[in-house]
């Protein structure tokens, strides 16, 4: 059961270094268009919301497709986790 | 649990294909327009996802069919 | 031998999984630039053309690979399977 | 077992290159000009692969006399 | 070895998107204006994966203080 | 230790083909917008210094980034290998 867990910890840590390096890459090209000599603030409020609005979309479509999954199943198993 | 992981991938590539789609400058908030666009593109992505499952069963049978 | 015929068709589901996903993706792109309120029939009948034509074009060069080889051997070996 | 690996990546990224360039709208079938235009893609795909590799590995033989 | 892989990770995107941005037709060697193009795309690739990291870590423990 | 070796060779082999279809990928957009008949020989030029500078630029940003972590640790680890 140790090892189990490390192993599930440490593949959760991975999931979440890839959504990071997604969100990185999706918002870099939001954001970022001209690489210029500092992040300026009006980039860095971007990148910032870029995360909030990409996390807020995810949400959205869970909860969305949780209620149309309750109306007429799509899927044959659950999505919440 | 593949259907799980299959459920888990059509999830992930439709945030992306529709948060690039009806997300143009990242705002302070996700307005109404914005999750109007983002129900659709969910409505649309799974329906040509729906299709094209169809049209790639049918096609495989036909092929089965001619062997 | 049940184990291992368990994994192969497992592994099997889960390649053709992966490429509904990729073809979703490519006809997504090549058919739907403006996601109306209905799948209207014209995107309908782009979507099922663009897999069979993706079908097509996967199987065009497969074969014509095939021929390249007899002639003159690009890979060590068959790309049959 | 790697070789055959190596092949199918090559055969799926061709496939996918090609098709995104010589099918405009996915038609009722795969015509004439699309046919010619997916072999002449096929054939510099693998030249560009070719050519990469050698290039790539003529780099690596300089790197290692070097050190 | 977690912490390898992410860096491994990032060194590799960030070497695509760069070189994506920096080198329009690749020339005979890096000269000079793309290697200053480069370091600075570097070093804003790395505040982007800064912020969003910071940003995300900040947004997770606002929804865990909400439960 | 033998089969571990094997391993290592086999994941290295692996790394290095999975880093030439990318470069292929890569320097196919960069050099050859309409494939013709033959590959003319400006593609060619353009593809050997696609991977030259490709393999460049990787050098540049590992050694940078060797620097940056002397002066002001970004990484817990090392990124020499």
């Amino acid at each position: 059961p140790q090892l189990q867990q490390f192993v599930e910890v440490e593949t959760q840590k991975q999931r979440v270094q890839l959504l990071v390096h997604h969100m990185t890459e999706l918002c870099w090209e939001k954001c970022m268009d001209k690489p210029g000599p500092k992040l300026d603030s009006r980039a860095e409020v971007c990148l910032v919301n870029c995360v909030e609005r990409f996390i807020d979309t995810s949400q959205f479509i869970v909860n969305r497709l949780e209620q149309i999954q309750k109306a007429r199943p799509f899927f044959s198993e659950s999505l919440s986790n | 649990q593949i259907a799980v992981a299959n459920a888990q991938e059509l999830l992930q590539r439709m945030t992306d294909k529709c948060f690039r789609k009806c997300i143009g400058k990242p705002g302070g908030s996700l307005d109404n327009s914005e999750q109007k666009c983002i129900a659709m593109c969910m409505d649309r992505y799974m329906d040509a996802w729906n299709t094209v499952s169809r049209a790639y069963n049918s096609r495989l049978q036909r092929e089965r069919a001619n062997m």
